[in-house]
Parts: structure tokens; C-alpha cells; sequence
């Protein structure tokens, strides 16, 4: 039962900060998904600063508004258990992503195995260092689960190459390019002879990009991490970025919505079933953390100088 | 007629005939902050030699372009017994709506033209702090709180938040166009960007407002009481609107720079930097109830935060211990900042 | 005096449009009590904390504390990881409870001593000190919880603060109500309290006085602090985690609420009634924005929009006699005027 | 009755009040006031305190608007004037708190007015030092201020008070004045200065500069002669030559009832010491030997710097002596802070008023409560405000306060009502020793005679009163003895009963330590 206004059933989707590229893709997402869904009211909002507790009160006003489902990029996963179980408890689908750790929620979204896509950044990372030299990590921030695992099974990844020597890793970015560019150039002054950087958050590989293409080391300094193709389109051509990884979040965004769609059905999350969405025609559901389900897509992008013009966000 | 001065002269000259560090530190506090900065300078160099080189130097110095634009903003509007901590929104909101607009209607505008308009951008929304401050009679942290979300509001909620990848291209261009350059051992060069030279500029014009003209010293008079500065004929109308409105100047320069500098144009930036700077200007020796500080004092605060931010990493401080150590090393400055200058 | 009587009048009637506002557009949902509920229990952290910067603006020369949110999430964060190698949440969870309460309030406590002895003592301007301790606290609690969520997980003590209600108001609405009204019978009833407002218009004539200066001083941050723990636990309890980002805008908000309530920065005057009242109306603002599905960004402008107007008003009733004596009877040259 | 005095002399008035009216909020300050000034005249303003002496001086020099009337300058008719305007016609004043800028420096306090009246106002023009170092020099010079660069730089909160007053009037004399308003100039000068002053005040008028002078000490009215205004509740009752009004006429005038400047102190002190006082060393003063018995009023004066000031700071605590032994009431006693001294018994009455005695904002009655609010909390740390009402009523009541609200702000009460509210505060933790500095700085006769009477009853009721002033008449008129103090000792004891004015004067000159009995 619904206490709003209509009485089309409502998905809320909310991110973990509104205006930022990379959101605004996944917007584009959920607004495909309505227009495809008249009969579901499905919108996407956010906090305006990137801070956990903003996202909580806009999740705790939805819930007590008493949408039907909430599609959640949690800022921080922890952060919104609590709310989350009060959600369940009224009987609200939970949908989230990013966030396999989430014990309440109804069915995690991932785009593809972190543990994968780690692996895959650093061997693409290595491929280009030719197994050889030091290289080191940034984090979005020490917080966030994900960059943790990814740079996590990078370094497993990278045992493999007796060559290569982490140093100083773990760097915080705050996903902000500027500081990560400062950050950068004291490390390319305190290790003059480093050959790699594994990036994490959205804006890393643009901070470090530059600070890379200023010190004219584009080409002889290799940098693999998670980047959209739009705001990397320079650095990539100028061979600062090596390549970038990611996932499209419009996808991921669509996903969300189609599966909060069948939990409002009542419909059963089956292993290898199809969502109609690019990535996720062939989902893995296994059991969450939690009561829930995790679904994990197979929608991991590598691109570089030579493909990423296909990815036009 | 003639006049036995002994009575106070007494007073007068021990007051100010007593040489000794002591005196001299508490009439010239900034020392005490150059006396940080060189030695955090030389320990680092100790621990990493890598330190001392003329790139570091160049990338500090153009670290510090942004945030020392703001602190000469905030050195005045501290001096004449206010604070502000709307100026990061105004470089914000100026910023932006300057690069949108460049790059959707005036796409050919020059550099040049394109600064001066961030300038008086910013210097129209300092005018209505200004005017704010003035007429609603309220200490001007209550008010700059809610011009901050004012402007910041309406920049996000009207203006736009999508963040601006590609910079016009004069933009771009003035944000590399470069005024030195160093080779170092890798082969990796450092370049100290054209954009820098608008610090020391800046620095100059603010030391020869407040120490050249009666608007300066009006400033300073209103900041030591402006009850008795209006009294003795001194515009409080005339000094509040300047100063806001010079600090609004300044950041919208300040705006501007940043996207150049980082060729990207996103709105989300700056604001929340404020609190910092204004403990930059402070550890500058400007003092936080009004009426003191010097340029040269706020350049020095500058310095000093933006050098112990970058070598963190060079000392070799794991990521996960850099914030308590700035936070205990603020606090250590602060301390010895407070005794020396107590101690006559 | 009469201006936060004016002050006060004003809030009252801001939340009762407010909630008007909300009936409206939302077709009464808004006024739902688990709504209500919803939002009474999202008001405590930022009260709390804003109460404690309101207590450092009365202490005057530019007193204020930007570390509360910094020492809230410590102590959440210091407290479980200690508690838990004690007890474990899971086998003994009401020890487990109000140890993690116990902790989480002494640390609480203790960095409101450390923000009030170096600002006493030591002698520096508040605004730098706790800037400094803000940075610090959150450090340390980096360092102690490795930068990732700590987990209290909600042992039953702990998880009714958070969820449960005592007639329909949720416990941590209670807490906090409780704890203001605490802060403000201090203020009012005891000599601590007279001395803080005193001394906060003229600490020179406190001197002269006799007051307990650092004393004053020292309590005022401590219970800021001690306040600051009570919001940690709160956050804790509704979040069943603790991290040391956690609301990292609080820090201007709580500013904010305390100035649209009437603290004067320049010290001596402030309402914890009116602060409660002014956090309300950031909430209840807030939570209609989001009702009417309109962006955060809004909602910023908005509270912009909301301060100013109500300084206007604020200055153009009671313009006239009691301003006239403070602009003509200042002490004048032997002491400077606080910030303008 | 009393009409604006238009000598028959060619020079016109420059400067007329036509029926001036002002109202604060509900106080009727000035009522009618009809004033005119001629070039080279002297004028006194005398009056009581919060009669309008200052705010028609404010009217006068822009500082405030009136509420109704007319200012006719150099013929020119103003509803009212800014301060530029009253600086560029010439009308410079020292204002009752001196308006000084605290973080400026000497030179710019006393010459940077001059630069901005040169530029009307306006802020877009340079400064310029050397000019700025000139006219300061200069004003310095006349003021009898030293004008080396290092006093030039000194910043003037650094000053003692004495200093700040002088740099202030030198101030108003740095520019070709035609009139220079000094409002209670001399209250924390010495005798030396006074003269220094009036020395000054002879300059000006030899310069056709006109002069109105406000100070409630009378003998330098006469010294400088001229004409009297005497001001009664915001009303002009009398003006005319000062020397056809004799004290007594004058102090009837503005109170309108009669006060004999008789000697006060009548009863004698008790046989019993209360303080003693030994080899005590403190910032400022050295090896102090002094000895006071109950019910002993002890006057103590000397020059600015003489230490007396930092003798009171040691006694009330708040520069503690390093060294020495101060036995109370037969207990040797260690005052380390104020709260110290106030546990002992030791009331102390700060010479500042405003800035060391006062919360300005806040009400009258938490003011008088300040002292005693942990003892008005019970065992739980509840302050009893009842009790706390019933103290600050008794001593509104016995401190003939001119007022009955006592939520007012202390702020909206007048010079002498503040002072009362001091003296009343120090009275409610039933001192044994009182120490009043300066207790009549500022203070009309009529509230000097309140203040008089009152210090005298506490004498009697045996309590010890340490009386630090430099009002000479003040100490002969209240005390038993006084003790002279020079370079941090006390070189002379005098018996106020016996000692002329001259004779304590001289006292205070001689600077030998030797001459010391
Ligand atoms: N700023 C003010 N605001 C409100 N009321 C005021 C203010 N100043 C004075 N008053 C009131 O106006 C009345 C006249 O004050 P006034 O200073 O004339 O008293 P007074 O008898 O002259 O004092 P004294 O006897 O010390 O000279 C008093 O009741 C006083 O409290
Ligand atoms: N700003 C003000 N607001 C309200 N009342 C005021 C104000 N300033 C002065 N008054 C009142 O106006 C009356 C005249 O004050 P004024 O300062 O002129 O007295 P005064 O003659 O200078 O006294 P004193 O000898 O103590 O200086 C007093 O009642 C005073 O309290
Ligand atoms: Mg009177
Ligand atoms: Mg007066």
C-alpha cells in the first residue's frame, strides 16, 4: 500500500552523489527504464555533497514518503543498513549496487566480479610495464570497499611478476582530481624511476593523467584504473592513460530498476536469467551477505587510445 | 611652552625601547610562522633529499596560487573584524557560469577578457555580502554562512551541475602556457605555469591597498573598532562594501585559475576549502577578532599549509596516518605560535 | 532578553509554516506519524552537535567547535573497536551496549577536555584549535578503525535507541530533548551558566571578577564534546556502523542552526530552546524538499534564502532601542570589539 | 535663567545650537538646548552625570543625530551634521572614551584624521606617512608627548591610560581647530598632566581657538576661567563668567540641591590592624611596607607610574605579588588570583570602568550578582536567582541607583549609576578590606557626595578601605592617611587631617626615595 499521491508503483533511485558524470549516465538509465515502464514511476536523486550521511536523510525521507522501491548506490554501504532494515521491515523492495557487502537489501547489482575486474586493471597494468618496476595504488578512499578489493586482487594479480615493486600503496584520491594530481607529482618526485599507477575512483586516472602528461612522461609511465571515456578522451590520445577500466553505470542504472520491477512482481531471481539489459543477459544470482541476492553482470569494459571512441559518455 | 616630557614619556619609550626577539616577535608574529616553514623545510630535505629540488619548489609555489588568492582576500576582510566564509562559493558559482557561458554563447572571448569578467563577477557577488553585512547589522560569519549556500545553491540548482571535461580552448591554453621549465633526472620536466605570476601580483596590490591608501587604513581602523572608526568620520558603509567586494574579486580570479589550471570546469569544487584558509591567514598572525595581519604573514600561512599537505607523501607517512598528523602538526604550529608570542 | 524572545516567536511560527507547507504538497503524508517519526529521529546528531557550537559561541572571543562531527564518529568508532574485543556484541549484547555507550561518551568527554585545555591554557584562538583537533580526531580514527567501517552491529540496547519509540517519539529524539534540556537548566540554574554568558560579553571584567575563566572555558568544550558522544552513540545506534567520514557537512550546518537561533558569535547570548527549535526547521526544510522530490542543491539555496530572510525580519522589528545601546555604549579603546 | 552669551565683541558666534532636542528610545537626554561658541573663548559644561553634557557634545561633533533643532555653522543652518563635516569646520573633540583605535598606532590615532578630512571622506586616496609623521610630531609636541619614531609606532593599547588620554587630545589639536571639545579630559591624569593640559587649553585660546571643557573637577574650571554651562536633567539652568559662581553655587545649580565640600571622614579608625602589609614585591612596585586598621581609611596617590596602580593589582590579585606577606585579619593570606583575593574578603574596585568592571550588555542585576553567584548556589550547584533578585534589589536601593528595572542594561545607566552598581557588587561579599581605585573617576558632585557617604558608613561599620586616587580633594576630604608612592615605593605618609593640598602635591614631586620619613 502505497501512501503517496498515484498509484503507479514508484522506484527511487538514488546515487551517491547527484551532477557528477558519471551519475548523470546512470540517470539516462533510469529514465530509459521508465519511459519503457509507463506504468512504474521511476526517478534518480542524490545529496549535492559527497557525504554518507546526506544520502541517509534523502534514503530515510523516501522511506518514510513510502515509495514501493528503492534502487540504492550507497555512498557507503554501512552507513545505510540500519535505514535499509527499517525500509524491508515496511515492506519496501531494496535494490543496491556497488555494494556486495549489504546484508539488507533484496538483490545486489554488480557489474561484473571485483575480484575480476581488479585482476584485470593490473594485468593490463603489468602487460604495459612489461612485468618490470615500481608502481603503486590509489584508493577513492581507504573507506571504500570496493577500491579496496580491487586494488587488492591487483597486487594478488601482480605477485605473479617478481619484477614488479609496489610502493607506497593506497593512496587517497577523495575522487578528486586535484588533489590526486598533487598527490601524483610527489610521487613521481619521490620515486623518479616509477613505471605504474592502478587507479580506483572515477577521477583518479585524470588526476594522475595529468600530472603524468605535464611531467612529459606520457608513454614512458604507464596508468590502468577506472575512468569514463568522454572526460579521458585527451589524456588517452596524448598516451597518458594507458587504458581505462569501467562498467556503463547507465546499464548498471537500468539493471537496478528492471530487477526492483520483478521483486515488485513477486518474480524469482534465477541464476543465468536474462534482464533484457546489455551485460546483464546472463547474470550469476548467488546469496548475498545478507537475506538477499547477489546478481553479478558480466559488463566490465577495458578500453584504450585505439577503442574507447565507442563508449561515447 | 615648554614641557617636562619625563612624567610619561616613561611609558612611552620602555614600551617600545625594549629591543630583544621577545618585542619583536609580538609586534611581527609572521617570523614565528617563517621560523615553521624553514624548519619543516629543512627536516624533510633531511629525511628526503628528493625534497630539495627547484621543481618542489615550483610545484608549491603553484599549489599555492588558488588558496593564496583566497587568503589575501580573507587577510582583509580579517583585518576589518569580519570573516568570510562565502568567498569558495562565489569562486565556485563565478567560475562556472563564466566557462558555461564562454563555451556555450561567447566561445571566442579572450583570455584576457574572459579574467577580468571572473573578476568583477566576483566581485559584484562580494558586493552583496557587503551590503548584507552592512544593513542587516549581523556579525558577517552569519551572514557569509548564508550567502555561501545562497550562491552555492543557486549555482547547483539553476546553473548547472554537470561537470565541464572540455575547457574552451584559450582556457586550456592559458592553464599550460608556461613561464619556466625544469629538466629533472627522468627525464620528467616541471613547468611553472604563466598563471602563477597572478599571486605575487595580487600580493602586491593588497600590500599597497592596506598600506598605501586610506581605504587601508580605514580598514584597519574599522577592524580595531568600528564603533569609534565611524565615529571619527571613517565610511563603515564605504570600507564593507570594498572589502567584500575586493575578497569577492579575488576568488572570482581565484575560480577561474583553478579550472584552467585543472582544465575542467566541475561546480562541486572549492567549497569547503574555506575553514582552511581562514586557519592559513591566522597562522599568518592575523588575528581572528580583527584589526591585525600583513600580506607577507598570510603568503608565509599559505606556505606553510600547502607544504605540509605535499610532504606527506615524500617523509613517507602512510595514507592512513596523513590526517592526524596534519591535524596534530596544525595544533603544534598553533601552540608555539600562541606562546612565543605571548612571552615579551 | 527580548530579542530571543523575538528570535524564538519567529522559529515557532517558521516550523508551523513549514509543516503547513508540507500537509500541503505532499496530501497530508507529510504530517504521517511515521513520517514524523522518521524525521524526529534524523534531527538528534546535528542537534546535538549544534548545541555544542552554540555553547562555544556564548564563551565569546571567537569561540566556536568545528570538531564535533570529527570527535562524534571517533568516539563511535574508538568505542566499538575497543569494546568489542572485550564483549562481543552477539553473545552479550546489553554489556556490550552500554560499554560501547560508556566508551563512546568518556572519549567524548575527553576530547571536549583536550579542545577546552588548549584553548585555556594554551591560549589558542578556537577556530584554529578545533580546526586542528578536527583533523586529529579524525585522524586517529582512521588510524584506529584502518579507514573502514566499524560494525556495531545492533545488540538490543543499542538497536531500541536507534529504532524504537517511548509513545510514539523515538528514543533518540528523547535523548536528545533530554540532553538540551539538561544544557539549558546548566545554562540557566547554575553558576556555571551565569558565568559562560558573562563572561562571554566581557572576559576582561570576568578576569576582574573572580570567575573560574579556564574553568568556564574547559567545561563549556567539554560538554560540547560530551554532546558530540551522545551524537556518536545515536549515530551508531541508527546506523549500525561507525565511520570516520560520516557527515562530513555537518560541520557549517550545525553552524547554521546555532546562528539562525540567535547565537551571537561576538558570545554571551544564546538559547538552546531556540537551537532546538531552528534544527527542527532545517530538518522539516529539508525533508519537504525531498518530498516534493526536489534536488539537494535546492534545498542549500533554500536554507541560504532562509538565514538571510530571517536576520532581515530579525533586525527590522526590533530595530530601535536595545541596538542604540549597544552601538553607543561599547567599551571602547581599551578593549577591541569582537569580529564584526 | 540662561541665554547663549553673545559678547558685544566683533567675532560671531561660528557655531549656535537653536532648541536641540534628543530622545534615546524612552529617555529624554536633551531638552531644548540653546548654545553658541565664540572664537578664543573658554567654555566649562558642567553638569551631573547623564545630565546630556556628552550627547550634546555628540550632537555637536556628528558623532549623533539630534532628534529635533537646528546647528547653525559659520551661518550655515544643518538639521545635523556628519563628523566630516563637524572635522572640516574645525570642530575637533576628545570624546569621554577617547576614541582611540586600539591596533593603530600613535602617529596614526593623532594624524590620520587630518589626512581624511583633507581627502572629505572619501577612501580612494593615498596616504601619505611623511605628512602623517610631521603633523603627529607636531600635536605630540604641543600635548607634551614624547615624539621619537619608537613612541611614534608604539601601538596605543599598549599605552597606560594616562598616555592613551593625552595621545587622544593631541589628536584634536593636530589640525587648525576652532573649536576643540574635550569631554572629561583630565579623569585619569596626573596633577603634572593637568597642568601640562591646561597649559595646552591657554595655547589654543591664545590661538583664537575656542575650548569647552566637561569635567567634574571644578578647581580646573577656575584655573582656566572662561564661561560656565551648567546642565540639569538635559536642560541649560545657568551660563555666565565661571568666576561669578562660586562651587557651591555651581554644585547647587546642577544638583539642584546643596552640597558643602566638607571634610567627609568624622568617626576614627579602631585600635585593631586588619592588613599588614610586608616587603612586598610585585611587577612594578618593590619592598611595600603598609599597615591599615579597621575602620581606616588609607588614601593612596602618586604620579601615573609611581606604582600605585600596581600596588591595587597586587591586592586585588590580578598582578600577584611575587614575594612579601600580606596578613589579613591576623591570617597570612596568598592572593595568586582575584578569585583569591575575593575569597579573603578583599572587595576590589577596578579604575576602569567599562572595560575591567562592567558586562555592559547585560542587566543591571546580573552585574551586581557577579561576585556572589557560587554563593548563591546551594549544595546541588542551583544558583538561587530569587535570593540573587533580593540582593541586587537591596543594593539598587542602597546605592540610590536612578532606577528600579533592574533587567535594564548596565550599559543604559550613567557614569555615576555604573559606579554605584561597582561599589554595590563589591559590597555583597561583605569585604573586610575594600579597595576602591579611582572611585570617583568620571563622577558628578552629586554622585561623588552618594559615593562619600557611603564610603564613610562602611568605615564605620568597621571595614578597612584602601582609597587609590589621584583626586587630591577626594583623599584629604575621605581619609585618614595617605601614603605617597614613587618609582614602586612609598616615599611618604601624610596625615589627611593636618596636610594641605599644596603640601600633598609636593609630595608626589619629590622624587628622592630618601625623603621618605
Ligand atoms: N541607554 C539608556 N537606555 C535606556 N535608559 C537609559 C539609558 N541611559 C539612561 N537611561 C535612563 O535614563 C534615566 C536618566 O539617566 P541619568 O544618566 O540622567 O541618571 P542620573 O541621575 O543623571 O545618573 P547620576 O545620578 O549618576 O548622574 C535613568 O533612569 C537611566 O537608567
Ligand atoms: N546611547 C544611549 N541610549 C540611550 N540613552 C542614552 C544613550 N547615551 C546616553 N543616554 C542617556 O542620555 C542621558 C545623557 O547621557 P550623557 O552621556 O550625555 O550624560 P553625561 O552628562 O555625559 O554624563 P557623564 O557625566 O556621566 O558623562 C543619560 O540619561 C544617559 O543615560
Ligand atoms: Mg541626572
Ligand atoms: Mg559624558
Amino acid at each position: 500500500a502505497t501512501v503517496v499521491a498515484q498509484d503507479k508503483p514508484v522506484i527511487a533511485t538514488v546515487v551517491k552523489i547527484s551532477g557528477i558524470p558519471w551519475f548523470d549516465r546512470m540517470s539516462t538509465g533510469v529514465a530509459a527504464f521508465a519511459l519503457a515502464n509507463p506504468d512504474i514511476d521511476a526517478s534518480q536523486s542524490g545529496p549535492a555533497t559527497a557525504d554518507s550521511a546526506q544520502q541517509l536523510q534523502i534514503v530515510n525521507d523516501l522511506v518514510a514518503k513510502g515509495v514501493d522501491a528503492l534502487a540504492v548506490v550507497p555512498m557507503d554501504p554501512a552507513v545505510l543498513e540500519g535505514t535499509l532494515q527499517r525500509a524491508i521491515e515496511r515492506g519496501i523492495i531494496v535494490v543496491t549496487h556497488e555494494a556486495d557487502n549489504q546484508t539488507n537489501t533484496n538483490a545486489d547489482v554488480e557489474a561484473f566480479n571485483n575480484a575480476d575486474y581488479g585482476t584485470a586493471l593490473n594485468e593490463r597494468l603489468a602487460q604495459c610495464m612489461g612485468g618490470e618496476g615500481k608502481w603503486t595504488t590509489f584508493v577513492g578512499s581507504l573507506g571504500s570497499r570496493t577500491h579496496m578489493q580491487w586494488v587488492g586482487s591487483g597486487e594478488e594479480n601482480a605477485k605473479k611478476y617478481p619484477g614488479m615493486a609496489l610502493v607506497d600503496p593506497n593512496n587517497e584520491s577523495f575522487d578528486d582530481a586535484n588533489g590526486t594530481y598533487e598527490k601524483a607529482k610527489e610521487i613521481l618526485r619521490k620515486y623518479p624511476d616509477i613505471k605504474g599507477f592502478q587507479t580506483s575512483a572515477g577521477n583518479d586516472v585524470l588526476g594522475v593523467g595529468r600530472a603524468i602528461d605535464e611531467a612529459g612522461l606520457s608513454g614512458k609511465v604507464c596508468l590502468v584504473g577506472t575512468g569514463l571515456p568522454n572526460p579521458s578522451a585527451d589524456l588517452l590520445d596524448s598516451g597518458a592513460i594507458t587504458a581505462i577500466g569501467f562498467w556503463d553505470p547507465q546499464k548498471a542504472g537500468m539493471a537496478m530498476n528492471v530487477i526492483a520491477k520483478l521483486l515488485l512482481e513477486k518474480k524469482e531471481l534465477t541464476d543465468g536469467m536474462d534482464l533484457g539489459v546489455e551485460g546483464y543477459d546472463h547474470v550469476s544470482v548467488t546469496k548475498g551477505p545478507g537475506a538477499g541476492v547477489l546478481v553479478v553482470g558480466n559488463g566490465m569494459v577495458l578500453a584504450d587510445k585505439s577503442n574507447y571512441k565507442q563508449y561515447l559518455f | 611652552m615648554s614641557v617636562p616630557p619625563v612624567v610619561y614619556s616613561g611609558e612611552g619609550l620602555s614600551k617600545s625601547k625594549r629591543p630583544g626577539l621577545g618585542e619583536l616577535i609580538r609586534k611581527r608574529p609572521e617570523i614565528i610562522t617563517l621560523f615553521l616553514l624553514i624548519t619543516i623545510c629543512i627536516v624533510v630535505g633531511v629525511v628526503n633529499p628528493a625534497f630539495l629540488q627547484a621543481s618542489t619548489l615550483i610545484d608549491i609555489g603553484r599549489a599555492s596560487v588558488v588558496m593564496g588568492l583566497f587568503a589575501l582576500g580573507v587577510l582583509i576582510i580579517l583585518a576589518a573584524g569580519g570573516i568570510d566564509v562565502s568567498f569558495t562559493a562565489i569562486a565556485a558559482f563565478t567560475m562556472y557560469s563564466m566557462t558555461l557561458l564562454v563555451q556555450s554563447r561567447l566561445p571566442d572571448l579572450p583570455i584576457a577578457v574572459i579574467l577580468i569578467m571572473a573578476t568583477v563577477g566576483g566581485a559584484l557577488l562580494g558586493v552583496i555580502n557587503g551590503l548584507l553585512v552592512h544593513h542587516l547589522k549581523v556579525a558577517s560569519l552569519i551572514v557569509t554562512i548564508g550567502t555561501q549556500y545562497l550562491f552555492r545553491g543557486f549555482l547547483l540548482s539553476f546553473i548547472g551541475t554537470v561537470w565541464i571535461m572540455q575547457l574552451p580552448p584559450q582556457m586550456g591554453a592559458f592553464g599550460r602556457r608556461q613561464l619556466l621549465q625544469f629538466e629533472s633526472a627522468n627525464g620528467a620536466v616541471t613547468t611553472l605555469p604563466v598563471y602563477f605570476l597572478v599571486l605575487p601580483v595580487a600580493a602586491i596590490i593588497t600590500w599597497w591597498i592596506l598600506n598605501r591608501t586610506l581605504m587601508g587604513r580605514a580598514i584597519f581602523a574599522v577592524g580595531g573598532n568600528s564603533d569609534i572608526a565611524s565615529r571619527l568620520g571613517y565610511s563603515l558603509r564605504t570600507v564593507q562594501i570594498f572589502m567584500f567586494g575586493y575578497a569577492g574579486a579575488l576568488a572570482g580570479l581565484a575560480g577561474i585559475i583553478h579550472v584552467c589550471a585543472n582544465r575542467q570546469a566541475n561546480p562541486f569544487d572549492l567549497v569547503g576549502t574555506e575553514i582552511n584558509v581562514i586557519a592559513a591567514v591566522v597562522l599568518g598572525g592575523a588575528r581572528i577578532t580583527g584589526g591585525t595581519g600583513t600580506v607577507f604573514g598570510t603568503m608565509l600561512g599559505v606556505l606553510l599549509i600547502v607544504v605540509i599537505n605535499s610532504v606527506l607523501v615524500l617523509v613517507g607517512i602512510p595514507s592512513t596516518w596523513q590526517r592526524l598528523v596534519v591535524g596534530a602538526f596544525i595544533l603544534l604550529a598553533a601552540a608555539f605560535f600562541v606562546t612565543r608570542q605571548r612571552r615579551k | 532578553m527580548g530579542k530571543s524572545a523575538g528570535q524564538l516567536v519567529m522559529l515557532i511560527v517558521i516550523n508551523g509554516l513549514l509543516l503547513v507547507l508540507g500537509a500541503l504538497i505532499s496530501g497530508g503524508s507529510f504530517l504521517s506519524s511515521y513520517n514524523l517519526q522518521s524525521m524526529a529521529s534524523q534531527v538528534p546528531e546535528i542537534g546535538l552537535l549544534a548545541i555544542g557550537v552554540m555553547l562555544a559561541m556564548c564563551a565569546g572571543q571567537g569561540g566556536i567547535d568545528l570538531s564535533g562531527i570529527a570527535l562524534a564518529n571517533l568516539s563511535g568508532v574508538v568505542s566499538a573497536v575497543i569494546m568489542s574485543t572485550f564483549v562481543s556484541a552477539s553473545t552479550d549484547p546489553s554489556a556490550f551496549s552500554i560499554a560501547f555507550i560508556a566508551g563512546a561518551v568518556l572519549i567524548g568527554l575527553l576530547g571536549g577536555i583536550i579542545n577546552g585545555a588548549l584553548i585555556a591554557y594554551l591560549k589558542i584562538t578556537p577556530i584554529l584549535c578545533t580546526l586542528g583537533t578536527q583533523m586529529a580526531f579524525m585522524g586517529l580514527a582512521v588510524v584506529v578503525s584502518g579507514g573502514k567501517a566499524v560494525t556495531v552491529g545492533s545488540p538490543a540496547l543499542l538497536s531500541s535507541i536507534g529504532n524504537d519509540m517511548v509513545l510514539q517519539v523515538p528514543i533518540a529524539f528523547v535523548i536528545f530533548a533530554f540532553a538540551a534540556a539538561l544544557v539549558a537548566a546548566l545554562l540557566r540554574f547554575t553558576p556555571y551558566g551565569l558565568w559562560l554568558m558573562l563572561m562571554g560579553t566581557n572576559p576582561k571584567a570576568a578576569l576582574y571578577a573572580g570567575f573560574p575563566k579556564n574553568g568556564v572555558l574547559v567545561a563549556t568544550y567539554a560538554i560540547s564534546g560530551l554532546l558530540s558522544g551522545v551524537a556518536g552513540i545515536i549515530i551508531a545506534a541508527r546506523n549500525v556502523n561507525v565511520k570516520f567520514d560520516y557527515g562530513s557537512s555537518y560541520l557549517l550546518i550545525a553552524i547554521l542552526i546555532a546562528v539562525m537561533a540567535g547565537v551571537k558569535p561576538e558570545g554571551g547570548y544564546g538559547r538552546v530552546l531556540s537551537v532546538v527549535l531552528s534544527a527542527i526547521a532545517l530538518q522539516l526544510m529539508s525533508s519537504l524538499l525531498n518530498f516534493g522530490g526536489l534536488s539537494n542543491f535546492v534545498r542549500d539555496f533554500a536554507w541560504g534564502l532562509l538565514l538571510l530572510t530571517f536576520l532581515a525580519v530579525g533586525r527590522y522589528r526590533i530595530a530601535g532601542f536595545l541596538p542604540s545601546i549597544k552601538r553607543q555604549t561599547n567599551p571602547s579603546a581599551p578593549s577591541p570589539q569582537g569580529p564584526k | 535663567m540662561c541665554v547663549p552669551l553673545i559678547s558685544q565683541s566683533d567675532a560671531a558666534p561660528f557655531l549656535e545650537l537653536k532648541r536641540i532636542e534628543k530622545w534615546f528610545g524612552g529617555v529624554h537626554a536633551l531638552r531644548g538646548v540653546d548654545l553658541a561658541f565664540e572664537p578664543g573663548q573658554a567654555y566649562h559644561l558642567l553638569g551631573e552625570n547623564g545630565c546630556g553634557k556628552s550627547t550634546v557634545i555628540k550632537i555637536m561633533s556628528g558623532a549623533i543625530k539630534p532628534s529635533a533643532g537646528t546647528i547653525v555653522l559659520h551661518g550655515q543652518r544643518f538639521a545635523s551634521v556628519t563628523p566630516i563635516q563637524a572635522l572640516s569646520a574645525g570642530i575637533e573633540t576628545v570624546y569621554q572614551d577617547l576614541s582611540l583605535l586600539p591596533n593603530l598606532t600613535v602617529a596614526e590615532n593623532v594624524a590620520l584624521s587630518e589626512q581624511l578630512v583633507r581627502a572629505n571622506g572619501r577612501l580612494a586616496r593615498l596616504f601619505d606617512r611623511k605628512r602623517l609623521r610631521q603633523t603627529a610630531e607636531r600635536a605630540l609636541a604641543a600635548a607634551g608627548l614624547p615624539t621619537d619614531r619608537a613612541f611614534l609606532d608604539t601601538v596605543v593599547s599598549e599605552l597606560p591610560l594616562a598616555s592613551r588620554q593625552l595621545v587622544a587630545i593631541a589628536r584634536a589639536i593636530a589640525t587648525r581647530a576652532r573649536l576643540v571639545i574635550m569631554d572629561e579630559p583630565t579623569t585619569s591624569l596626573t596633577r603634572r598632566e593637568v597642568d601640562n593640559l591646561i597649559g595646552v587649553v591657554e595655547r589654543l585660546r591664545s590661538e583664537n581657538v575656542a575650548v569647552l571643557f566637561v569635567t567634574h573637577k571644578l578647581d580646573e574650571c577656575y584655573r582656566i576661567g572662561g564661561n560656565a554651562i551648567v546642565f540639569r536633567d538635559g536642560e541649560c539652568v545657568a551660563q555666565g563668567p565661571i568666576q561669578g559662581y562660586s562651587k557651591q553655587q555651581l554644585a547647587e545649580l546642577m544638583t539642584g540641591r546643596s552640597i558643602e565640600g566638607k571634610r567627609y571622614r568624622s568617626a576614627a579608625p579602631s585600635q585593631q590592624t586588619l592588613l599588614s602589609v610586608e616587603r612586598l614585591e610585585a611587577p612594578g612596585i618593590h619592598q611595600v611596607n603598609l599597615s591599615l586598621r579597621k575602620g581606616e581609611i588609607l588614601g593612596i596617590t602618586g604620579l601615573a607610574d609611581s606604582g600605585r596602580n600596581e600596588l591595587a593589582m597586587a591586592l586585588a590579585g590580578i598582578a600577584p605579588a611575587m614575594s612579601g606577606t600580606v596578613t589579613l585579619d591576623g591570617k597570612t593570606i596568598h592572593i595568586r588570583r582575584p578569585a583569591d583575593a575575593i575569597a579573603h574578603g578583599i572587595g576590589y574596585i577596578p579604575e576602569d570602568r567599562l572595560a575591567e568592571g562592567l558586562f555592559l550588555d547585560k542587566s543591571i542585576r546580573e552585574n551586581e550578582i557577579a561576585l556572589i553567584i557560587s554563593r548563591l548556589s546551594n549544595a546541588f550547584g542551583i544558583v538561587n536567582q530569587q535570593e540573587g533578585r533580593r540582593v541586587a534589589a537591596r543594593l539598587s536601593e542602597e546605592m540610590r541607583l536612578n532606577t528600579k528595572d533592574l533587567e535594564l542594561p548596565v550599559g543604559s545607566l550613567s557614569g555615576g549609576n555604573q559606579q554605584r552598581v561597582l561599589i554595590g557588587r563589591a559590597l555583597t561579599i561583605a569585604p573586610k578590606l575594600l579597595v576602591l581605585h579611582g572611585p570617583t573617576v568620571g563622577v558628578d558632585v552629586g554622585s561623588k557626595d552618594t559615593i562619600y557617604r557611603a564610603i564613610q558608613k562602611l568605615a564605620e561599620a568597621g571595614m578597612g578601605l584602601i582609597i587609590i586616587s589621584d583626586d587630591l580633594p577626594e583623599l584629604l576630604q575621605n581619609a585618614d592617611r595617605i601614603l605617597v608612592m614613587n618609582s614602586g615605593q612609598i616615599v611618604a605618609e601624610i596625615d589627611a587631617e593636618q596636610a594641605s593640598e599644596d603640601q600633598l602635591y609636593k609630595a608626589i614631586l619629590t622624587n628622592a626615595p630618601e625623603t621618605a620619613q
